[in-house]
């Protein structure tokens, strides 16, 4: 089977090492390697030192761990949500990496499945799950061999199964594939794709800490988030705050596509220069072009000018103090010659092939913005069309189950507001041609 | 006390049991909060977005049918970002939802288009192409589908799941091409089937029985109780008053009894309601008489006949005013009571449930008539299949109070058959059979949508007819006739 | 009666039902395993699925129409699916697409029969190499018009696929019933 | 009560009396009857029906139906004219019409000329352009069959076609435009979204 290049070229500081410290390390997916380098002591550290699951979740509370998936909710605040006490409870992974722009979690893969199944171990063992899930995408068939590799192995070496290393903490995995569904990424779009059902949403509440995969208590986490528990218990939350800033703690893998000279999976402090990692670490624009735009945590992420790159640094709050958000952490760098319109268009494509046609506004409003976007690229758009897009956008905004509908709304808002002039030369090339005509 | 929490909509204060949902707190309140998908008699699915109220504390807007009601909760339904919210949630469900209101029967009764008067009345902005979808789409029996009028609000979907439990309807595909549909070739076919188009907000769903026969702003409802069977649903019947013409009945919804539902069975007992299935005067050995002198005939046949030689046939169909009428005018006439006979069907198993409403008995006040019978201290024989008793009891005249719903008595020629090689028998009914036709006298009575009075279901809740215009001026009621009986009887003294 | 499935798939999809909690949850890698061995998901499955694994039609229905990587419809031998999403149209994915497109339609044109056919499809998730597309399960990164045509063209020249065997095959064995 | 006060000319004279003015109205009518006899003034006077006069386009005489370009009646029986219709004249049967695209038409279409009053609102609530009111003005008959206009009358009788011809065809936005969906069962199988993911 022919493997992609495995030439990843993360070119950081050693320092920031936590989560590519097998970047380079040959055989980096064997479990000795991973042993080698730690694997599998913090969750010794744990079983054999009979901490308890308060103590647990408190050091991931201390860390400032925040949910890397997109939205940053604070991990051990959402472990605390688990009603404590007896019963079955499920954790989930969301490895249906499915953002445009983002592709971290198979990066993890890659180089170590295990850092996430010891993770998962650890996040269970503090909420009490017996039985946890990988949720992959179905498209991801590398990947799923690793995970599936990786587990057989976690089995076979007794960290998986009745009695985790004989601590008496019963533990199983399983590996579940999706089928083409970016809404499987939302958290409870995901727990009913397991359910075996459409992947919509669920309604909140109840959620699904509380109420989830069939009505038990379930947590979902991102690979990311999971696979850097282990080593913030190994080496302490303090360690972990050392990074990044003082809201946005540790380290985070930042996946950056679209021309760039050296693209690939970066994992920076939280807080770094984006300029610095567009033009430094990434070695600027191919050829040379310069920045029109940057859309900078995936997809659904409101774009940022230029102009508002210069002096934006790569955490939550900087981020959303202009109006985006860091997201996935996926950086999409748009050239100088490339039309927002079309990029608009091309998103705009995305969302509507994508909404799960649940709630009205959603179903109804992803189609009717391609629609008008569409008619705009084909010289139909009229003076003010590009304010109805942004209008009908913000009209969705805040009013469906899930944060899809926001996630549309993210480009089809600030496109139209920072790049109204592009809309303009469409308007143009239609009167000139009714012109000729 | 510490179950009821109280809060205020629109600054109106109202008190609900904990664990009611904003919605129904509104509807307590005499609030109306738009929705679409929100059904009291089916779980919460939250999709349609159109419920959205402020409630104070929130940053954003929150759907009423599924937030919960918290003590001291403030809820705002009419500030201008409300209203706003529900033009747009109505505008994002009709742009795609197509101008069929000309063709589509639910026009009138649609809830798109008395929002779209309520909250919307708003220049459409989307100048596109709308989605198509299949349509007029035969899924059974009884009902029409169409998807491109369907705005998914998961209603049938869930009635099916929950109500049911049949589960043959299902969304397909996703975004805007999502569509409902059965699974190809396979129909819907329980019996409770017309609940869908009921519950179908809009006309994706409408019922074959009523497809293009009225438009629903020429129909006017009375509000009364299905004679279908023992359950006794409390119903609405709908009538197109300038044509005396009986089109449907719909559930009205009664906790005690039906809650929001009633069966296809019940939604057919308009059929015989209407004067092309019924006699139109009683009829005498084949001729058409007057009502006066088919009872001036039944009182001449009575005098001078001893109380054992008068035989009282009753099926449970009638109202216990009828009841009570029949048996105290015979009381008077003769002296003492008849020999009481109930007639019910052979095929009949009255301890039939199916788990939803519709009972194996297909009487409606069976208990009433019982009760009845009971106070008048009368024994009577029930007739199920055999009718040697009466054969045996040799009457000379016998009064059968017929069933008014035929199709309840699928036996119901062989009956008439057994009763017509009676010596003088009266027949309070509307048969066309032709087995009827060797009665000696037929009588043809009001049904239930002409009378008042009273039926007492399987379980005992007594609930009230309500009187329509009749169809036939001169048909009476049976408590009339037996009026006219005694006071016959009387005046002949 | 024969079962629709082979007797292999059976014990797989039967393996299936008892691995989750539910059996309901066991309809996705169900589908994903007929779909491995028949190249797609056709309503004869469907059914038989409800017929002799008690699977209901609707809920699987559902299912099969929400998700995308099910195909509702003889595909050919060999999909080219390349990502059109945000960051492979910007590194030219539409190229790609356009070209492979009219590539395949140049061949068939003068009368050549090519195993293959070319979609556009949403983010395959590895973005920082595009466009990034697949060749049924094989990941191939920095796709331009050039690899495109020459995968097509080594592919072609492959035996076919186990899977696509059998698709032919069900259906010419449909085509002779009718 | 009420009254209306008339005011009078203040200059009261002979000329304004009542013979007067009498006399010289019977004038202008002795001049324009001689010069009308004689030829010298055309006559306003139509001699129907020998010959019928032509009122304006917009008259609004006896009703006709309009009909699509494939010669179907227009009309969707939705009643609106029937519910419109401040004098009841309009009895509609609808039935499933025989074109799926359409789905509903009227199978009888009768109106009561005897009732009607000509008001014109059939027309306006009309929302397919399928009933119109036209320039037939003369419709004297000696049955009552002939009063109860028929679908049939109104679609298909000579006045109209003489009267109003190519114009009964209704230019309106075409209501059918399903013509070309599938009206299958959602079979999803049929659906193949092209593999898009």
């Amino acid at each position: 089977m022919p493997v992609m290049n495995s030439a990843y070229n993360g070119r950081q500081p050693n320092d920031f090492k936590i989560l590519t410290e097998l970047e380079g390390v040959p055989n980096s997916r064997s479990l000795e390697v991973y042993k080698k380098h730690g694997g599998y002591s913090a969750l010794e550290k744990i079983l054999k030192g009979k901490m308890s699951q308060e103590e647990v979740i408190n050091i991931v509370k201390a860390s400032g761990l925040r949910g890397r998936g997109g939205a940053g909710f604070p991990t051990g605040m959402k472990w605390g949500f688990v009603p404590k006490g007896e019963g079955e409870k499920y954790l989930i992974t969301n490895f249906d990496e499915g953002e445009p722009g983002t592709y971290k979690d198979r990066y993890i893969a890659e180089l170590n499945a295990h850092m996430l199944i010891e993770g998962k171990l650890i996040a269970a063992y503090a909420i009490g799950a017996s039985k946890s899930y990988i949720y992959l995408r179905g498209e991801f068939y590398d990947e799923i061999a690793w995970c599936e590799q990786a587990v057989k192995e976690a089995y076979a070496a007794g960290y998986l199964g009745d009695n985790v290393m004989g601590s008496g903490f019963k533990h199983h995995m399983d590996l579940y594939l999706g089928a083409g569904a970016y809404i499987c990424g939302e958290e409870t779009g995901l727990i009913s794709s397991l359910e075996g059902k459409k992947g919509q949403p669920k309604l909140k509440p109840p959620f699904p800490a509380v109420k989830g995969y069939l009505g038990k208590p379930t947590i979902v986490n991102n690979v990311e988030t999971l696979a850097v528990v282990p080593w913030i218990i190994r080496n302490g939350a303090d360690a972990y705050k050392k990074f990044g800033t003082e809201k946005s703690a540790g380290t985070k893998l930042f996946n950056i596509s679209g021309p760039v000279v050296r693209p690939g999976c970066y994992e920076l402090p939280l807080g770094y220069p984006l300029k610095r990692f567009i033009y430094e670490d990434c070695g600027g624009l191919i050829g040379g072009k310069k920045l029109k735009a940057v859309i900078p945590g995936g997809a659904s992420a409101p774009v940022l000018t230029a102009a508002e790159v210069e002096n934006m640094t790569m955490d939550y709050e900087a981020f959303a103090a202009a109006g985006s958000m860091l997201g996935s952490g996926a950086v999409i760098v748009i050239p100088e010659d490339v039309s927002m319109v079309e990029v608009l268009e091309n998103l705009m494509h995305f969302f509507k092939d994508e909404s799960c046609g649940q709630c009205t506004p959603c179903r109804e409003g992803t189609g009717w913005l391609l629609k008008m976007s569409r008619g705009i690229l084909n010289g139909e758009g009229q003076l003010g069309d590009e304010q109805k897009i942004a209008e009908v956008a913000g009209k969705m905004m805040g009013r469906t189950i899930c944060t899809f509908s926001d996630a549309a709304a993210g480009p089809a808002r600030s496109i139209p507001q920072k790049f109204a002039h592009e809309f303009l030369e469409y308007y143009k090339k239609k009167s000139s041609a009714h012109g000729q005509g | 006390m510490s179950n009821q929490v109280t809060l205020s909509i629109n600054n109106q204060p109202v008190t609900v049991p904990a664990g009611s949902t904003i919605i129904e707190a509104a509807q307590k309140a005499g609030v109306s909060v738009p929705h679409f998908c929100w059904h009291p008699g089916l779980s919460i699915a939250g999709v349609c977005r159109f419920c959205m109220v402020k409630v104070e504390g929130m940053p954003k807007l929150q759907i009423a049918c599924n937030t919960p009601a918290t003590e001291g909760m403030k809820v705002d339904t009419l500030s201008d970002e409300v209203k706003e919210t529900h033009k747009w949630a109505l505008e994002f469900h009709l742009i795609n939802h197509p101008l069929d209101c000309p063709i589509c029967d639910q026009a009138g009764e649609c809830e798109l288009q008395n929002y779209y008067m309520k909250v919307g009345k708003y220049q459409a902005q989307m100048e596109d192409q709308k989605v198509l979808k299949p349509k007029a789409l035969d899924v059974g029996d009884t009902l029409v589908l169409d998807t491109e009028r369907c705005i998914l609000c998961s209603r049938c979907v869930r009635f099916e799941d929950e109500v049911t439990k049949t589960s043959t309807l299902g969304i397909f595909n996703r975004g805007d091409q999502a569509t409902i549909g059965t699974y190809p070739e396979r129909k819907i076919k329980h019996n409770y089937s017309y609940n869908l188009a009921d519950i179908c907000p809009v006309g994706a769903f409408t019922a074959k029985d009523f497809r293009f026969k009225c438009r629903v702003w020429f129909l006017k409802e009375t509000k009364t109780v299905c004679p279908g069977c023992s359950t006794g649903c409390s119903v609405n019947l709908f009538q197109n008053s300038s044509q005396r013409e009986y089109y449907r009945l719909k559930p009205r919804h009664n906790a005690e009894v039906n809650g929001h539902w009633m069966c296809d069975t019940g939604r057919t007992m308009y059929e015989h309601l209407n004067a092309s299935s019924r006699l139109a005067s009683p009829q005498l050995e084949g001729q058409s008489i007057s009502s006066a002198a088919a009872m001036q005939a039944v009182t001449d046949a009575a005098k001078g006949l001893a109380a054992d030689k008068v035989a009282l046939v009753l099926t449970a169909q009638f109202t216990n005013e009828e009841y009570v009428a029949s048996l105290s005018a015979l009381k008077s006439v003769l002296k003492s009571a008849p020999k009481v006979f109930i007639w019910r069907d052979e095929s009949e198993k009255s301890d039939d449930f199916d788990g939803i409403l519709f009972r194996g008995d297909r009487n409606p006040n069976t208990r009433g008539m019982m009760d009845v019978l009971k106070e008048h201290g009368i024994t009577a024989t029930v007739l199920k299949g055999d009718y040697a008793p009466l054969a045996a009891a040799a009457p000379e005249l016998t009064l059968i109070l017929a069933p008014e719903v035929e199709s309840a008595y699928p036996n119901l020629a062989k009956a008439v058959g057994r009763f017509s090689e009676l010596k003088k028998t009266v027949y309070f009914g509307n048969a066309l059979t032709d087995s009827a036709k060797k009665l000696w006298l037929r009588i043809p009575v009001k049904t239930f949508a002409e009378k008042s009075g009273t039926f007492v279901n399987f379980n005992g809740v007594a609930q009230k007819l309500k009187a329509n215009p009749a169809v036939f001026a001169n048909v009476k009621g049976v408590d009339e006739y037996f009026g006219d009986l005694s006071r016959l009887a009387q005046s002949a003294v | 009666m024969a079962s629709f499935f082979s007797a292999g798939l059976n014990e797989t999809i039967k393996g299936y039902l008892g691995r989750y909690e539910t059996k309901r949850s066991s309809i996705l890698p169900i589908l994903h395993a007929i779909q491995d061995e028949n190249d797609w998901i056709s309503p004869e499955a469907v059914q038989a699925l409800e017929a002799e694994h008690g699977l209901s039609v609707i809920d699987v229905n559902e299912v099969l129409s929400f998700y995308t990587m099910y195909r509702k419809a003889p595909p050919k031998p060999y999909r080219l699916e390349v990502c059109g999403s945000i960051s492979c149209w910007l590194n030219g994915a539409d190229k790609t697409i356009s070209d492979a497109k009219s590539y395949i339609a140049q061949a068939e044109k003068s009368g050549q029969s090519v195993p293959f056919e070319c979609h556009k499809v949403e983010c395959l998730g590895v973005c920082g190499y595009a466009p990034v597309a697949l060749v049924n399960k094989d990941r191939y990164l920095n796709v331009t018009p050039e690899l495109a045509r020459k995968l097509i063209d080594d592919y072609s020249k492959k035996e076919l696929p186990a899977a696509a065997k059998k698709c032919a095959a069900d259906l010419a064995a449909r085509a002779a019933q009718k | 009560m009420a009254y209306v006060n008339v005011s009078r000319d203040p200059e009261r004279n002979w000329k304004n009396g009542y013979l007067a003015t009498s006399m010289l109205g019977l004038g202008t009518t002795l001049v324009t009857f001689t010069k009308q006899v004689f030829g010298l003034e055309e006559s306003n006077t139509v001699q129907w029906p020998e010959v019928e006069y032509q009122y304006s386009d917009r008259f609004k005489g006896a009703h006709f139906l309009t009909k699509r370009p494939d010669g179907r009646v227009r009309c969707t029986a939705c009643f609106l004219c029937a519910t419109n219709c401040p004098a009841q004249c309009i009895t509609i049967v609808a039935g499933e019409s025989p074109d799926k695209g359409v789905e509903k038409y009227p199978v009888r279409f009768e109106i009561d000329i005897l009732r009607c009053v000509f008001c014109g609102y059939c027309e306006e609530a009309c929302p397919v352009d399928a009933i119109r009111l036209g320039p037939e003005y003369s419709m004297a008959g000696l049955a009552e069959r002939k009063w109860v206009y028929t679908k049939d009358y109104l679609l298909e009788r000579d006045a109209v076609k003489r009267k109003v011809g190519e114009k009964q065809v209704s230019k309106k936005d075409e209501n059918v435009k399903h013509d070309s969906v599938d009206s299958a069962l959602p079979n999803i199988h049929l659906t193949h979204t092209g593999g898009g993911h």
